[in-house]
Order: structure tokens, then sequence, then C-alpha cells
């Protein structure tokens, strides 16, 4: 059972006798499901050492609200198996009472206790928990969560987004003064004749904003592009019509379309019977838009913003009415549906980068120029830590390695 | 003015939100904002089911196409309304639960809402079919690939496909169909995820940025109207 | 009282796969009912969560629940024209909240998460890795890399850059071919869910 | 005959034999049809054979319509309802490092289940849940099922009335309380996950039915995560798999594996490869396979012949829908 070859012989055989004892307690426990320290009989008396060097810390980079324990396991715990059976946490508030408020698993040393208050000041105890009974540490002194002000592991967070949110400010700055380039999307450069085609056809334009609410980034990036292109629908006389799954959409979908139509110098075209809410069901939403899509037979359909399972859908029905199809989502998921039922699909970014690229308003196209500066750092970042952390394990550099642990401290999220 | 105070609002309820992940005492601020929009999407209900109610009266006081359908729809929302908000059909007091079981909410859910749902989510599997008809075509290079990888995905999550290369020696197992639609969805596939992920992030961070710096701002409105 | 319910179920399952057939009378029916029962629904699962949920029964002496209900007020003055603007304002703060929070949440999660991933050995640990992974190491790298080529604005996508951006669409549409198979699979069993509903639950003609 | 005449005639005829099999279901004289081996092979010769006939229009250049593939969909998922065939079920190792994730966990410990779907996802996601609770209470593990989706809980709660008629199952006994817990549903998608890494009361103080937290003993001192040996996740969409491995697996350290329709799945396999994820059931396919190595025959391997069929058909119409293509660009250069 043991191999004791080594000179530790009395070690060995105390470890044996402990041994026999914990499995005679262990089948103690089987019989008597729940832990009781009062099951005490002489035969099997079960002694374990407390928990030593405990200490209560302040938890870092909270709200003064939540303290972290370490202890020194039971060394019972550490040489036999199955001894202690728990380590129980007591906690005194204001020098009150001890009350126990959690158990853990043998081999835990550490416990963070959260949902503590900064005005009171708390004390530990931790016991290791036997058949026999509780064998407790002695209390920690008393100590009060802090609050600290600043969250310093997530420097690195603040100083790359503060750093990419420069680079895009200072662009936009820049654009003002002189003109940059930008790409063509080639999903963007269809929709002026998209709008011009219902024209022509004397049909209708369906705008769909996706099914989510305002609070999701993709529906504002639809509805910024909605009002791009209201502008031009009013100027060309064009019908528009937006069934919409959400009130707060229905409203800010609502202001989009009059400021556009306003700015466009064409007031009088719009009325608040453009935009219908429908219902925030999703399926309820889409079986509504279908039936209105082949009824009413739009020449151009946008789907431009957060589109689930409903995505083919919608796109299929304007397709088999033989309507042209602009779609943009930022849900992969999604996308291949748009690529095969759509002409034209804004894929991922280039749905957030469309209304800047429509608006041909300087600042919002130096915003795109900022964005490729992160690009361009995650590139290179990828690019370097691939590399060293190639080399480094396999080689073992010591400065790749470096490297790399200073690129995994700088970017790592956990 | 009407303009100036929402654009402020915006540039200072956003800013705030930004810095309070950096700032334990703050930190629950984005989660207090759940709770605010979620108290806000009630009250603006009203206006959604207002603007609902509006819709399908006007439609039948104009004897509008189809006017016979807007009485069902009214008439089911007034009936969801009161079975919900009245608990009426409701087993038991007015203290029970509104879903529970027998109620006609709950019953309404069962037998209307949920066959409605799953039926038109299934219609998904036709238009897929339809769909890959149609636009599954190698008109070029990046079609032929979508296709490819498509067709592999397909055969290899069932059991024909499995069979049908099952002949290849374990030492070039990663050519059976199979393994080579995992190799695929955790190599290729991942690296497009990854791009395009990455993408997005750097798109909502502009974007997000342009709103609260107000360069966007059509959805507030005009001035003059 | 059970036989009627499962037989407005399945009337209601066959009138929306009417729809396939062409748009007519029993799908119109289906959707006027769906529309109108699902948003009451919505509202009404709303409220007893929201409303009735928060200021009731739990903590109702949070200040926040109130600011929230302000603003939730703010939105109704729309109901009176005159001072219908003012409704922009909880307009303006879901916005500027919605950006602020998506700003750091997407930049952390999608940015600096995907980056930190991406960064791996290529040959795994010690040369642990077999030639398969190998390769799938370098084609993640290669792949996550040249998408990105492809997303750039600023640069026209010609030589040696645009050669790159080729290779990322081709990523693109690998990823969108895996995806397309893996939903086309999903979609399959919601229908096999249904037309058990109707041929199993219904009409109980499978064994 | 006008149209309109045929469509009504045929919606007659359907009527009828909805009627007659219903009729014939509560009276109890129809049990449910099975074709021999000899015609489910005929059937399929005949569906393999008009494939080959539209194929060979297709090259007269002559193409289907929408609706024909609609009708082969329909037919194709529904005929093998009723067809003994049977096929060879391979187990992916995704769903293996599950099954070997779950098959370690000792008798008695604690499983943290969130059911995170609707009905409409119910095809893919109720036999994997089925499955799960079936192996759950046959190897003595206590369940604690929550849900972030309103409906999550009651569908878990119809898994549980599914498989307590399971004969082994009946003879155990269970108590609800003891056994297992159905705590409810809960709003908040990702925060409620957050805060039931500090404490699982404040989230949800009483269970599904009412009873108060305290007076449940299986929940009675768990506290957080700590008190969780593994955590499944049966996951539709968001909230789901992708911020349970967020916050309860990366910020709180819980032995994590989920169930995800098959349009979930791809999302979730980087946190497979990083270990954040251990295994993943994905669709009916990993449903099937589950069911295999937990050795129940459920829903998930009876519909796996519909599958199959399926995905061959949109394969076929694939290959004809090319063939029509590559015919006409012929054409073209003609």
């Amino acid at each position: 059972m043991f191999n004791c070859r080594r000179k530790s012989n009395g070690l060995c055989l105390s470890i044996f006798i402990v041994a026999a004892i914990c499995s005679l307690s262990v089948s103690v426990k089987a019989q008597s499901e729940t832990i009781d320290s009062t099951v005490v009989t002489d035969t099997n008396l079960v002694v374990a050492a407390p928990p030593t060097s405990v200490i209560a810390s302040e938890y870092k980079y909270d709200d003064a609200e939540a303290l972290e324990l370490s202890w020194v396991p039971s060394i019972d715990d550490q040489l036999v198996d199955g001894l202690v059976l728990a380590y129980r946490v007591y906690r005194a508030t204001n020098g009150g009472e001890l009350e126990m408020i959690e158990e853990l698993t043998p081999g835990n040393n550490n416990f963070t206790d959260h949902d503590l208050s900064g005005d009171s000041s708390y004390s530990y105890v931790v016991a290791a928990v036997t058949v026999s009974g509780e064998y407790s540490s002695n209390a920690t002194a008393a100590i009060s969560p802090e609050r600290e002000w600043l969250n310093y592991e997530k420097k690195w967070l603040f100083l790359i987004a503060l750093f990419i949110t420069s680079a895009i400010m200072y662009f936009i700055r820049t654009a003002r003064k002189k003109k940059l380039f930008v790409r063509k999307i080639a999903g963007l450069e269809a929709i002026d004749d998209a709008v011009g085609r219902a024209t022509e056809m004397g049909r209708s334009i369906l705008f769909i904003p996706g099914i989510q609410d305002m609070d999701d980034v993709q529906t504002l990036a639809g509805l910024t592009i909605l009002g791009r292109i209201a502008g031009t629908i009013a100027e060309y006389d064009t019908k528009l019509f937006m069934p919409v799954s959400r009130s707060l959409v229905m409203t800010a979908a609502r202001e989009t379309i009059k400021a556009s139509f306003q700015t466009a110098g064409r007031p009088d075209k719009y009325h608040d019977d453009i935009v219908t809410y429908v219902t925030d069901e999703q399926f309820g939403y889409v079986a509504h838009v279908d039936g209105i899509m082949v009824r009413e037979k739009p020449a151009t359909v946008f789907l431009l913003g957060a589109f689930f399972a409903e995505s083919l859908i919608l796109a299929e029905t304007g397709n088999s009415i033989g309507a042209i199809q602009i779609a943009g989502t930022a849900r992969p998921a999604q996308l291949p549906f748009f690529i095969a039922a759509c002409d034209f699909t804004l894929i991922g970014e280039e749905l957030f980068a469309a209304s800047a690229y429509l608006s041909d308003e300087p600042r919002a196209l130096g915003s795109l120029k900022g964005q490729d500066v992160g690009k361009a750092l995650a590139m290179f970042v990828i690019l370097i830590g691939v590399l060293a952390t190639t080399i480094a394990s396999a080689w073992h550099v010591e400065a790749m390695q470096t490297v790399v642990d200073t690129l995994s401290s700088v970017f790592s999220t956990k | 003015m009407k303009r100036q105070i929402p654009l402020f609002i915006t540039f200072f309820v956003g800013t705030l939100l930004i810095l309070s992940v950096f700032i334990p005492p703050m930190e629950t601020l984005g989660e207090d904002f759940t709770l605010f929009f979620d108290i806000i999407a009630v009250f603006a209900f009203f206006l959604g089911g207002g603007n609902l109610v509006r819709v399908h009266v006007t439609k039948l006081m104009k004897r509008k196409p189809d006017w016979g359908f807007s009485i069902v729809t009214l008439v089911g929302f007034a009936f969801i309304l009161a079975a919900g908000l009245f608990k009426i059909g409701n087993p038991g007091d007015i203290a029970s639960s509104v879903t529970a079981e027998g109620s006609w909410f709950q019953e309404s859910f069962n037998y209307i809402l949920n066959p409605l749902q799953s039926t038109m989510y299934a219609l998904l599997a036709f238009f897929v079919a339809s769909a890959s008809y149609r636009a599954f075509r190698a008109k070029n290079r990046e079609a032929t690939i979508l296709l490819v990888a498509a067709f592999i995905i397909l055969l290899g999550r069932t059991p024909f496909g499995m069979a049908l290369t099952a002949w290849i020696p374990e030492s070039f197992s990663i050519f059976q169909i199979p393994n080579l639609a995992i190799w695929i969805m955790n190599s290729p596939n991942l690296a497009g995820q990854r791009a395009i992920m990455i993408g997005i992030g750097l798109g909502v961070v502009s974007m997000s940025l342009r709103l609260i710096l107000g360069i966007e701002r059509t959805y507030l409105g005009d001035d003059r109207a | 009282m059970e036989h009627f319910a499962i037989w407005v179920a399945a009337f209601l399952t066959m009138g929306i796969f009417s729809f396939l057939y062409k748009d007519n009378a029993w799908y119109k029916l289906c959707e006027a009912i769906f529309v109108g029962i699902s948003a009451g629904y919505w509202f009404v699962t709303l409220f007893w969560d929201n409303i009735y949920g928060k200021f009731w029964v739990g903590k109702g002496d949070d200040s926040m629940l109130y600011i929230g209900a302000f603003l939730g007020l703010l939105m109704l003055m729309r109901l009176v024209p005159k001072i219908g603007w003012i409704s922009r304002w909880p307009l303006a703060f879901i916005v500027g909240a919605t950006a602020g929070f998506y700003l750091i949440n997407y930049f952390s999660s999608n940015v600096m998460r995907q980056v930190e991933d991406t960064i791996m050995p290529l040959l795994g640990p010690d040369y642990s890795a077999g030639a398969y992974d190998i390769i799938g190491n370098i084609v993640i790298a290669v792949g996550t890399f040249s998408g990105l080529v492809y997303f750039f604005f600023s640069k026209e996508h010609k030589g040696a850059f645009g050669a790159t951006a080729k290779v990322g669409i081709f990523f693109l549409m690998i990823t969108f071919g895996a995806s397309f198979g893996y939903t086309v699979m999903s979609r399959m069993s919601l229908l096999i869910g249904r037309l058990d509903f109707l041929f199993g639950d219904w009409l109980g003609m499978i064994k | 005959m006008s149209t309109r005449l045929k469509e009504m005639l045929v919606v007659a005829v359907m009527t009828v034999f909805f009627v007659i099999m219903y009729w014939g279901k509560v009276d109890g004289w129809m049990t449910g049809f099975q074709f021999s081996f000899g015609l489910s092979m005929t059937v399929v010769a005949l569906i393999v054979v008009s494939l080959l006939v539209i194929l060979y229009l297709t090259l007269q250049g002559k193409m289907i319509g929408r609706r024909v593939v609609f009708l082969y969909v329909g037919i194709s998922v529904t005929l093998p309802f009723f067809m003994s065939l049977s096929q060879q079920i391979k187990i992916s190792p995704e769903v293996q490092t599950l099954y070997d994730g779950i098959a370690e966990l000792p008798p008695g410990s604690v499983v943290l289940s969130a059911f995170d779907y609707d009905p409409p996802s119910a095809p893919e996601l109720q036999p994997m849940a089925e499955s799960f609770f079936r192996y759950c209470f046959n190897n003595d593990l206590k369940v604690i099922v929550i849900g972030l989706w309103p409906q999550g809980p009651q569908q878990a709660n119809m898994a549980i009335e599914k498989v307590m008629l399971d004969e082994s199952i009946a003879a155990k006994n269970l108590q609800y309380g003891i056994d297992y817990v159905n705590l409810g549903f809960q709003t908040g998608n990702e925060f409620v996950i957050q805060r039931m890494g500090s404490d699982f009361k404040s989230m949800f103080p009483t269970d599904y039915s009412g009873t108060p937290y305290d007076e449940l003993p299986l929940v009675k001192n768990v506290k957080n995560f700590s008190n969780i040996d593994y955590g499944f996740n049966f996951s539709a969409g968001y909230p789901g798999t992708v911020e349970w491995v967020q916050v309860a697996v990366d910020r709180y350290g819980l032995k994590m594996g989920a169930g995800n329709t098959a349009v979930q799945a791809p999302q979730c396999y980087p946190y497979i490869r990083s270990g954040q994820l251990i295994g993943i059931l994905g669709g009916m396919n990993g449903a099937a396979e589950f069911e295999l190595l937990t050795g129940t025959v459920g829903k998930g391997t009876k519909f796996m012949l519909s599958q199959s069929f399926a995905h061959m058909i949109v394969i076929a119409f694939i290959i004809i829908g090319n063939v029509a293509y590559f015919r006409g660009g012929r054409k073209r250069k003609l």
C-alpha cells in the first residue's frame, strides 16, 4: 500500500495509522450522511491540526465590499487524504459573535468574502472539520474593506483604448483640413442606385433596422445609415415604409427620418405612418414583415442592424419578390445568408463604417482612418506575438519569452 | 437648445460609462443602465402598443383591404392583455402567478404563440434549401470556396458523410470528412471569425465615439421640427 | 378542451406552412393572431418582470429605479405634441449609455481578447504539436492577419496588400461556408420538431 | 378546373385525412405506421430517381421552381419518420470529452444546469436535456436548474417529467428539493451570472413554484459557484454559453460543458480549444451521440435519419443548381 523504503519509516508508519483511522471514519461518514460534529465515539476520535497563519487582507480594486482570506491548510489535510472533511469560515462583524459564512472543500487555502461594507470591521476564524469535530484557528485581526478609486489591473485596457480613441479623434480633426482616402465599399456604392430603381419602378422602399432594441449598437448603426439615405429618398419622392419590432426604435426612427426629410427640404413628405410598431416578438414580427413584403412588393429592401435567425426568412422572401436587397449585420452567424440571398452585404465592421462613408462628412470619414490604426496595431501585435512565442517555446530564447510575457500581460483580459 | 441638451446628455452619459469600467465604486453603472433601460422600454411600449392599436383601428374605420384581419389582431391584443394584466382566466386567486399552469395566459402561449413561433422558425428549413439551390453556385473562386466548405460541413455532420470516407487509413484520418469538418471549424473558420470580431470591435469603438462626440446625431431629430 | 387546443395548434402550424405555397387568407389570419397576441404577451411579461417585479416585489426603495421611471415618463411626453421634444432626453441617455457601455465592452472582448488568443506558439509548446495542429495554428495566424487586411479602409486593395486582402476574403468565405453548413443542420432539426408535432403529437402516426 | 377549386379540393381531402387519423389516435386503433425495410428502400429509390429526373430536366434547360424544392424538403424530412432503416453514429471528440467530464463526477456531486432556450429551439436541445437528466439521476448527481430565458425552466420541468417515467429512475424515488431543484427564471442576462458569483440566493430568493431558497435542502448550503461541482448550459443564443464562459468559467472557475443548437456551436469551438469548455453537444447530431454514450435511445437518435435525408436533399439541390449554372454558362459562350 505504501512504499516505505526511505529512512522515514516512522513517518510512514504514522501515516499508515492515521490512514487506517481515517478509513474507519469514512465508513462512519457513510452511515451518517451529514457532517455532524457531535458524533464522537471512543474508538475513532479524529483529531486534526487547525489551519494556521490565517490572514484577512484587502481585496484589490473593489468598492469596499470584499476581503480576501488566506490560510495554510491543516497539516493533516496535506498529509492524509480524507481526514479533513471541510473547512468552515466564520466571521465576526464589529467584534460581535462568530457566524459560519462558508463551507469549503478540503485543500482550499483561500476565500473571498463579498457583500461586506466599508463601515464595519470583520475578523475571521477558519476551522478544519473532521468527523469528530471542528478545530479552529486563531481569529484574525479585525479589518475593514477599503475602497479603491482606480482599478490598476485594467490599466492596459485603459491605455490601449485611449491610444485607439486618440487615433480616431486625431484623424477626425485632421480630416477637417485635408481629404483622406477611403476605399470603396461595394454595397454602399449600390445604395443610390437601389433608391433610384425604386423610384423608376414607382414602387416603395422597405427599411428593416434589425430586431434588437436601442441598447444594441447595431441598431444604432442601422438608424444612422437610415439618416443618411432618408434624405435621398425624400428628394426622389419615393415611398418609404419601416415596420419595427421595438417601441423605442420606432420613436428614434421617426426622429431620424423627420430630421433627414427636413434637411433635404421636404418636411411635408414626412408622416408618422412611415414607421410602425409591429410586435417585440421575433417571429411575430417576421410573419408580419413577410406578409407585407409579398403584398406591397417593395423594389428595394434594406436589412441593416442586428439580425438573428430571421435573416434568411426575410432575405429569401425579399428575393422571391425580386427586390434589390442591401443587407448588413455584425452577427457572423447570419452573414452567410445575407451573402446568399442579398445583392450586397456589409460584412461586420463595414456596417459601422457605412454611415460615416455615406455621410461624406470629413470628420466621420476620419474616424474610419482611426479604426485602421487599431487594426494595424492588432496585426502588428499578432505578428510579433506569434513569432516571439513560437521562437521562445521552440528554442527557449530568453529575450523572446520576455516579449511574450509582456504582450500577454498587456493584452490579458482575464 | 432642443438639440444641445440631448447632445450633452449623450456625451456625459457615454463618457461616464466608459470611465466606470476603471473606477471600482462606479463599476455597477453598466448594470444600473440595463435596469433603466428595461424600465424605459416598458414605458415606451405605451407608444408602440398605442401605435399598433391606432394603425389597425384606422385600417378598420377606413375599410382598407384586409380590414377584417385587423379585428383579429385587436381582439387578440385585448384578450392577452386582459388575461395577463388582470389575470382573467387564472386558476386560483389574483395573487397566483400569471404563468400558472392552466391560466388563459399560459395556455395561449402553449397552444397559440408557441406553435406559431416554432413554425415560423421551421420555415427556415425550406428557405435554407431554396437559397442553397439558387445562390450557392461556383460563380467565382470565392463562391467556390464557400460552397466547398459548406459541403464538407454538411456531409461531415451526418452518418452518411462518415461512411463515405471511412476507407481512408487511420494515418491520414484528417482527410476523413468528419475530421476535416472539425478541422475547418477549429482552424480556418476560427481565423475568419476572429478577423470579423476584431473588425467589429474597432467598428463599434469608432461608431460609439462618433455618437458620443455628436458627429452622428440624426436620431435626435431636427431642431426645427 | 385538450382536443380543441391541439387542433388550434395544428391549425396555426399549417396556416404558417401554407405561406410556402403562396400568401393566402389562412396565413393572413395566422399573422393577425400572431401579431396581436405576441405584442400583448411581451408587454405583459415586461410589466410583471420590470414594473411589478422591481417596484413592488423587489427592492422598491432603490432610488435608481425611480430615475428609470422618470426617464420613462419623459419618453411619454411624446404624446403631448408641444413638449414632445423632451422625449429626446431619454433617447439621448440611452444612446449615450449604449455607446459608452459597448465601446469598452467590445474593445475588451472583441479586440484585446481575440488578439491575446491568437498569440500562440505555432509549433505548440516545446514542439509538442502534431503536423495537423501546426498547419492549423499557421492557418489561424495567417487567416486572422489577412482577414484584418481585408477590412482596411484607408488603403486601396492593390499589389501585395491586395493579394493579402484576397487571401483574407478566402478565409471569410470558409467561415461563411462553415456557418452555413452548421445552420442548415440546425434549421432542419426545427422542421423535424414541427413535423413531429403534426404527425406524432397531433395525429399519432409516428410509432 | 380552376386553381381555386383545386386548392379547395386539396384542403378538403387533407381535412378528411386529419380527422380520420385523429379519430384513430383517440379511439386507439391507430398506433403508428412503420414501413418495412423493403418499402423503405423503395421510397428512398423513388426519391433518388425523381431527383435524377430533375437533374435531367435541368440539363435540358428546364429549371424547377422554389415550390418543388420546398416539397422535396418536406418529403425528405417526413418520410424517414416511418422508415425502418438504421445508421451508424460515430462519436466526435468534443462529445466524448463532454461525456468523460460528466462521467468522472462522483455520486452526490452538485450539478448546475442553465436552461437558456425556448420552445422553438426545443427539437435540438430537448433530447439533450432529457438524456442529461437521465444520466444525472441514474448516477445520483444532484441537479439545480435555473434559466436565463423565460421559458427555460419550463422546458426543464418537461424534460424532468419525461425522465421520471423511466423505470430505473422512478425506482429511485427522487425527491424534489433534495435530489433536484428548479430555481426558475431571472431577468438580467449575464448580470445574473455575475451576481450568482457572490450569492445564488440574491438572484433566486424562491424556486420555480415559490418555495423560499432556504427551505430547499439541496440549495440551502449552496452559496455560490464554489459549491457547484459542474455546470451545464443548454443554449440557443443570447444569453447563453458565451456569457456563461465569460463570467462563470473565466471569473469564478466553474467547470462547464454545454449543449448548443447547431447554429450556436461553431461560436463555442474556440472555448473548447482553450479549455474553457469541457466538451460540447452541437445540434441534433450531438444529441444523438450523447444518447449513444449514455446508453439511451431518444428523439435525437430517432430523428437523425430525417436529418441525414434533409442534408442529402440540400446537397442534391446545390449540385442541381450548379449543373444549371454551368450549363447556362456554356450556352453563353457558344
